[in-house]
């Protein structure tokens, strides 16, 4: 048999709330400081305790680390989801199980390891009755460590940072484990090809997840005012913010320069983000879908009344309350449409970790730039998974506040100012401060109509004005976008265009696209809306370009149409929408499909393998 | 004799800020004429005025309706935002971090407040937003055109509407309730107690709620609007194509009350409001005093007006974030971005 | 000088609340009244009283009744517009004046007649003081009648039609208009060249506003609920359901059988009408704009639990509380993308106040049918203005309830069913009611995911197949679509597709283009989201199409270029947004501007006109 | 001694209704061990089985939330819609009026009702719509993970919320204040006061508000959750990956109480409640003393438990609107259509 090394998933069928995040958290720690590319996708339910949950893990060498729809090792602890967990293996693959689940073990193409938890920590008198669960999810870590060959020394790395260097949970912990690798090199027999080795191929790079990342972005960018509301997948965000702020924020008198408020809905929660937007703060909130949803009349005015804001969505599937902990991009055209009215919104869409933390601190420069809510569009994928990614920047250029008029600026112009004239030709008016002492720096903000003195009007004249103003500024604000990401690959002929956190799966579609279908791809993956020219000018190389999303309308591709009907024929949409993290397969076989579907002729997969392989996103970072 | 004469010149114009009264007024009210709302403006005005108040120092906020239009009409030279029907408390409560010093006076009306605002309403109560929280309740829709509003009273007749079944929402009730600091009623026809306790309202940090009944003269009118003429009823329109208003002056006490007494006031519409004054020896800071007052009022339908509760000891919202002197929005780049070294240290928090 | 005989336009310009509503609405219907086509516009401010309001009427013989853009009659009683009036006049226009204002007279093009209103009223003995503002409306009226011939006895039907017969407050009108019309012959030399003419053009028709019709239309759709909060433009249609259920669904037994309910905002109304349809009524509510934005949660809820309900959107212009007493269509992408995540909306689209009623009831049908929430838009110039319309029309079907079980079907499937199964391959389930006392009949309706047998599930592929339902469903949907209408001209070589209130305006245009510009289009009035194969047709038919609309943004062109990229090169966005019912200028002006764009060679305008004229659509839809 | 014996067989498992205690279940609930919540279900089942309801004569309704969840664990056979957070009044108000025959059950969540739906809870209570409302209280959200609600105590403390800053929200206050028309409060662990007050709300014609106090096994139990043993503190996790929950039993009374009692409960989290209930002589049906027992509570920290307020004068909203016999969604084309001749009278209205 031959070693599979550094390729293959590892799923862990447990419950939820039984505690396993400690132990599948170890796992996907250690596998990352012994170098080697990973991922880790939590697949949970809406519910606290008792339901089914996976935990999936993709190890691969070449940096490839998108979700894999297959199962290579399977550790099955939870009764309930065994004979799904069972049938899952993937033929030649392991399959490791608590051996107090007594049910049938129907395969035989597999490797099957019976593995002894509850006794084990029975056996252990440091361990607390109440603890034993809990501690027993470290002992099938030993016993994958043992098998797979996970180094023991990055195990304790990964335990002591868990535990923040808290000596008694890490030995209690690591002795579970260890004794859990001790049962298993005495009494297994390595039947499975799978094996870790160590690698360098994460060397600088760091782990985390996009809620903590963009609260920390958002720090970096001043936030002042967070108002929010619980929901998830976005509740880590607000929560990142009640964790970091005291601690990056600090300051030598105790006082708080910031304030997180837990509003008492989503109505409230951007309400009281727009009063301070409004009121000269580096304001945000951040919800999902349902929470958008209820935003929708604040966001109107906040567009309308022309008041900075930053507004995170991390997306879950579905219309409605739908599936609250899975992941989708299916909020992107509602977000583009998002109220009553003539509107156009501002949308950012970070597609890792680093970006989190990027447009956590860029979102405010844009918003206090063009004056307007800036939506940023991340997922539970991004936003809650641990994701390897390039150590967090130090934002490079100063805070643009925009477009401010202070006492000494109004008394140079002798107060003559207006809220919404368009003195640059950009489109961008310039406001004025509550708390500014100027007599003439004050105005009256309303979401009804107004001139450019901010008085209410009802004149069509300077209703239109307004309006296409509006228009003007939102068009021209894309040259404060960040850039769309471009992976070219060598002789090209078609174009694939997406967004966000699909980028890994896309990345690794793309490699097999072009060596094994013959489909050479250029991938663009784009970061913002209103687009930047560098979309246009891909839009029009290609004959065909595929728009790939998780979705099920083709959201992107719908936008796409509105803003450029010239390209209308040569846009094709490859959208899936299961809820999971994006897998390489169904963005291979999506453009497949539509590939052949207009015609085109896909060589036949080659087996042989190219030398120069596109280096995956995070492990390309890193050089930069 | 000459000492006793005032400062000479112009300054006899101006208060101890040394802004004229017409620094306070804002432009001219497009409500009806004798709404109560406007008389409730110039109250706002002449306070601040007595109050030597300087209007940069202080926010103004609304909902949507005529009650919500009304700050156009005070305090030009006050930053405002008049925002989406029942939502001027987030905004308040997010503007007002933005510079904690200043006051924020907001003005709504009981369909803004009790209605489609009743959530915010009550939660702005529990966080004590340091502001001034005027509910110009007139029992309708005015802008909307004579809806019943939740405040209005059981039984209440109005021309389309046909009867209010449901009892009435009573703001200071709610307000009490929701543990509010301050809680008066007022009535827009008693312009000299509306300047008092809105001056003890400004003065008093914390949210203050004045549910001030101020009638609306043109939607509250249904039933005795014509009554000198016999044809009066001959008029009403059933395609709602009309909205004839007769002009009409405000409701205004020719004479302002003693505390503890009692008087009937006829309205427009032929109605009386029996007001009550507090009694000489009420408590407010008792609460449980305000809530047996406010249930004694209900029942014998009297408008209790007055100081209903007071509670000084509870720390404004702002000052549970316990914020840095500088307005917040001041800050500069220099207070807001952590240092460079920062980022390794997150950094390395990151595993 | 050549008489202008019923083809003018007369504007009054009064203030707000000083009731001169009923003195327009008799002018407006005294001419209906004389068989001559007229429409009436209310141009108003978003306040009570006291600010400038005006009145605009179109007399048009060959009945084009679209907002004419220019004033020919202007009459003004408003001091604080007069100056703005009076230069509104086109020259050789007619100026009347209420003599008591002292304002300059600043033209000498134009006819001008100034009228002692004051003293006239105040010689009347028999008018009380109170009433003399009020009553001196109908002096103006009078002058006017007497100035252009109106038709006394018409105008004496329309007072009592007014007043429903009541004799005081006839006279007392009738007698100051008398007074106007005594004074005007004696006093006035006509200098103007306007005169008004019977005709029979308006035989058969009725005048009635949209809301109204919206309303009876719904009540003839059998009504049983409906939630509404008030907010212009949208209250007179709820308040139309107050007025006319009680004499439309009157029983012997005085008992009711429909429940209108003023809920506290615009997320209860929704809710409750949501919660109506679930439990099997008849189950509307009606809103504008910003309350549409309120429902957006709701409405997603409806989508994903298919829950029928119509929602009638009056539209207003502006994103935020906007211009609340100007029109506009500018609710149609928001509403077409409204929720979060993926989901579609069906959308009526009344063009006329007929159809107002029409879809009133056929709104519920369709609700019913396909079980989700039916969007109507319909706007303020629809809703709010008097059009004339041919009778409302019995409706010639039965109600269709669609798919609904009761005791005995659940007894012959012996209980077998489920809530989302697609038994008959159009995506559409069956339900059950509240109250069905069959033991398997209940089931638990959810915003969260669910199987085809409505339970909870997270199940990928069953998320994926009940999407995919819903999608099949909503386009199989189009059958139940009202059809476009269609208004072909010989020789047409370009399409002009809209919808909504327009349709007056683009007919005149049509004209115009054809016979002054020598550019022969065939205009399509799309009435329904998703579209039928009528619209595919018409797209596919011509070189060029232009999507006439009133918004910024182009919205139904977006629309359209999601759904028919296949046509994106050929369809062009015309659009407008003044917040006044469509003229015939902008929707010419905006196609010779984009045809010229496209290269088109417009002959110059010829003055001859040509003998076959198109019929405008509500003297023609006499005739059906 | 054969007659005293219960009757033989079958029936001896069915109620009156004919249906044993399984036709009143529900799924297999998905919430904690030990959650309030599961117990609160268990007396709906007994409540309803007990009093012969017929499962399909009710409608149930919910928010969102763990509470909100809950209607799936109960009564399979009985419609219900699972509405949106803060939500479920409107749902219930509109479907209600579908059979105004049938009763409606209602569960949310002090954060589904006090929090996102204070508006709709308040107003639901307004209206008087014939349902019980049953908030199942536990001062945290539970299904997002253990954020303070709206009811949370002054001065509680979370992990990872820090303290809350704001009074809590009284729902048998706001209940009253809001005109309800039947307003108790009660404890999840006294499962027989539980039912008994369940059995007089469904009895009651109107809104029956229960304000139950459902205790959060896995949230609320922050502080001396791991008190045994000396390192639990040192088991906090900063990066909130962990949700470990220590299995728990349900906290129950051993003993019922005696009316006027006053007894200490211990909770998972080493808080301590003071239950209390109503004296023998309280008066339910005064309102005005309902109020001051609810101010009294408030003041001394007690949860007083009991049926507070009862007034069984006011017409329920489906009453309020005189609708025919038949259920509205049995009304068929005949009752719903006027007639074809009806439309010529209505053109002839329109001019
Ligand atoms: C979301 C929304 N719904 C409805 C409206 C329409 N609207 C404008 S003012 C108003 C009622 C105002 O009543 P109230 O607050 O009592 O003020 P008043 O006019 O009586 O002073 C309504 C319903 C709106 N602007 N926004
Ligand atoms: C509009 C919206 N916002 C937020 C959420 C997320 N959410 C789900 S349950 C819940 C709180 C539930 O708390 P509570 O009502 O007290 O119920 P419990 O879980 O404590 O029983 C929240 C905020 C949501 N589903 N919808
Ligand atoms: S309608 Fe009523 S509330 Fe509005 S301005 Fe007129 S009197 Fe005042
Ligand atoms: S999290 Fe709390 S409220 Fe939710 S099920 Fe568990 S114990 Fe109950
Ligand atoms: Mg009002
Ligand atoms: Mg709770």
């Amino acid at each position: 048999m031959n070693k599979i090394v550094n390729d293959f998933s590892i799923t862990v069928g447990t419950k939820n709330g039984s505690g396993s995040s400690t132990a599948n958290n170890t796992i996907l720690r250690s596998i990352f400081k012994m170098g080697i590319p990973v991922s880790g996708k939590n697949l949970f339910p809406s519910n606290i305790q008792g339901l089914p949950t996976w935990y999936t893990i993709r190890v691969n060498k070449d940096g490839f680390i998108a979700r894999q729809d297959t199962n290579d090792i399977v550790i099955a602890i939870n009764p309930d989801s065994f004979g799904r967990d069972l049938a899952s293996v993937t033929p030649g693959g392991a399959f490791f199980y608590s051996d107090d689940i007594k049910q049938p073990i129907t395969r035989v193409d597999v490797s099957i390891y019976p593995m002894p938890i509850k006794s084990i920590v029975k056996n252990d008198p440091n361990v607390p009755n109440d603890f034993r669960d809990l501690v027993g999810n470290m002992v099938y870590v030993g016993v994958l460590a043992q098998m797979i060959g996970m180094d023991m020394d990055t195990i304790l790395a990964a335990l002591t940072f868990h535990f923040k260097g808290k000596q008694k949970p890490i030995d209690m912990n690591f002795n579970a484990l260890k004794a859990g690798a001790d049962w298993a090199k005495t009494n297994l027999e390595k039947k499975d090809p799978f094996y870790l080795e160590p690698m360098n191929k994460t060397d600088g790079l760091i782990m985390a997840d996009g809620n903590t990342a963009a609260a920390i972005g958002s720090i970096f960018g001043g936030v002042q005012f967070a108002g929010w509301y619980p929901i998830t997948p976005a509740t880590s965000l607000a929560e990142g913010l009640n964790d970091f702020l005291p601690v990056l924020r600090k300051r030598e008198d105790g006082k708080h320069t910031y304030a997180v408020v837990q509003a008492e809905d989503e109505l409230a929660a951007l309400g009281m983000a727009i009063g301070a937007g409004w009121a000269g703060l580096r304001a945000m909130t951040s919800t999902s879908g349902p929470g958008l949803s209820l935003m929708t009349e604040f966001a109107g005015l906040g567009y309308y009344a022309e008041v900075p804001v930053v507004i995170w969505d991390v997306q879950r599937i579905g219309p409605s309350t739908g599936l609250p902990t899975r992941t989708s991009q299916g909020d992107l055209s509602f977000t583009y449409f998002i109220g009553h009215g003539d509107s156009h919104s501002i949308i950012l869409l970070p597609g890792d970790v680093g970006e989190c933390f990027d447009f956590g601190w860029q979102s405010f420069d844009i918003a206090e730039r063009v004056q307007t809510p800036v939506f940023v569009l991340s997922d539970l994928d991004m936003g809650m998974n641990q994701w390897m990614s390039k150590p967090f920047q130090y934002p490079e250029v100063p805070m643009d506040r925009g477009k401010i008029l202070y006492e000494k600026d109004l008394e140079e112009i002798k107060g003559n100012w207006g809220r919404y004239l368009d003195k640059d030709g950009d489109g961008i008016p310039y406001r004025t401060l509550p708390g500014n002492k100027h007599p003439m720096s004050a105005y009256f903000t309303r979401g009804t109509g107004h001139d450019e003195y901010a008085k209410y009007t009802e004149d069509s004249g300077a209703y239109i004005r307004n309006m296409e103003r509006l228009k003007v500024k939102y068009y021209k604000a894309a040259k404060y976008m960040p850039k769309p990401v471009f992976h070219p690959v060598k002789g090209a002929t078609v174009g694939i265009l997406a967004y966000g956190s699909t980028e890994n799966a896309i990345l690794e579609a793309q490699y097999q696209l072009g060596n094994e279908h013959g489909i050479k791809a250029d991938f663009m993956r784009v970061r913002a809306i209103p687009f930047t020219e560098e979309v246009t000018n891909f839009l029009e190389k290609y004959d065909q370009i595929f728009i790939v999303e998780m979705n099920r309308d083709g959201q992107m591709h719908q936008i796409l149409l509105t803003e450029y009907p010239q390209f209308a024929g040569k846009m094709k949409s490859v959208a899936h929408h299961d809820g999971l993290p994006a897998s390489a397969t169904w963005v291979r076989e999506g453009i497949l499909a539509k590939h052949k579907a207009e015609g085109g002729k896909p060589k036949a997969a080659t087996k042989k393998k190219t030398a120069a392989k596109p280096k995956s996103s995070a492990t390309a970072k890193k050089k930069k | 004799m000459t000492e006793t004469l005032p400062m000479a010149g112009a300054t006899a114009n101006v208060n101890l800020a040394g802004l004229s009264k017409n620094d306070y007024r804002g432009a001219p009210s497009t409500l009806c004429q004798g709404c109560g709302h406007n008389s409730i403006s110039n109250q706002i005005i002449a306070a601040l005025y007595e109050m030597n108040t300087v209007p940069e120092d202080v926010m103004k906020f609304s909902g949507i309706g005529c009650s919500s239009k009304s700050p156009t009409y005070f305090l030009n030279r006050t930053f405002g935002f008049n925002s989406l029907h029942g939502r001027m408390p987030s905004i308040a409560t997010g503007a007002l971090f933005g510079n904690a010093q200043m006051k924020g006076i907001g003005v709504s009306g009981d369909g803004d407040s009790a209605s489609i605002g009743m959530g915010q309403f009550k939660h702005i109560m529990r966080r004590n937003v340091n502001m001034v929280y005027i509910v110009e309740n007139n029992g309708v829709y005015g802008l909307t055109k004579g809806q019943f509003s939740a405040t209005a009273e059981k039984g209440l007749q109005l021309k389309k509407q046909g009867e209010n079944p449901y009892m009435p929402v009573d703001i200071c009730m709610e307000a009490l309730v929701s543990n509010a600091t301050f809680v008066a009623r007022s009535f827009a026809g008693n312009p000299k107690q509306v300047k008092e306790i809105l001056k003890a309202a400004l003065a008093h940090e914390g949210i203050a709620v004045l549910d001030i009944i101020s009638p609306c003269v043109t939607f509250n009118n249904q039933e005795n609007a014509f009554h000198s003429y016999a044809w009066g009823k001959d008029h009403e329109e059933p395609l709602h194509e009309i909205s004839y208003i007769a002009p009409r002056s405000e409701i205004i006490l020719e004479r302002e009350m003693e505390e503890g007494e009692i008087r009937e006031v006829d309205m427009h519409d032929g109605s009386t409001i029996i007001l009550k004054n507090l009694e000489k020896g009420y408590d407010p800071t008792n609460r449980y005093e305000a809530l047996r007052v406010m249930e004694e009022a209900q029942r014998n339908n009297w408008l209790v007006t007055g100081l209903l509760y007071i509670n000084t000891t509870k720390p404004t919202l702002t000052s549970i974030y316990d914020l840095v002197e500088t307005p917040l929005n001041r800050l500069t780049e220099a207070d807001l971005r952590p240092a460079r070294s920062a980022i390794d240290k997150v950094n390395a928090l990151m595993f």
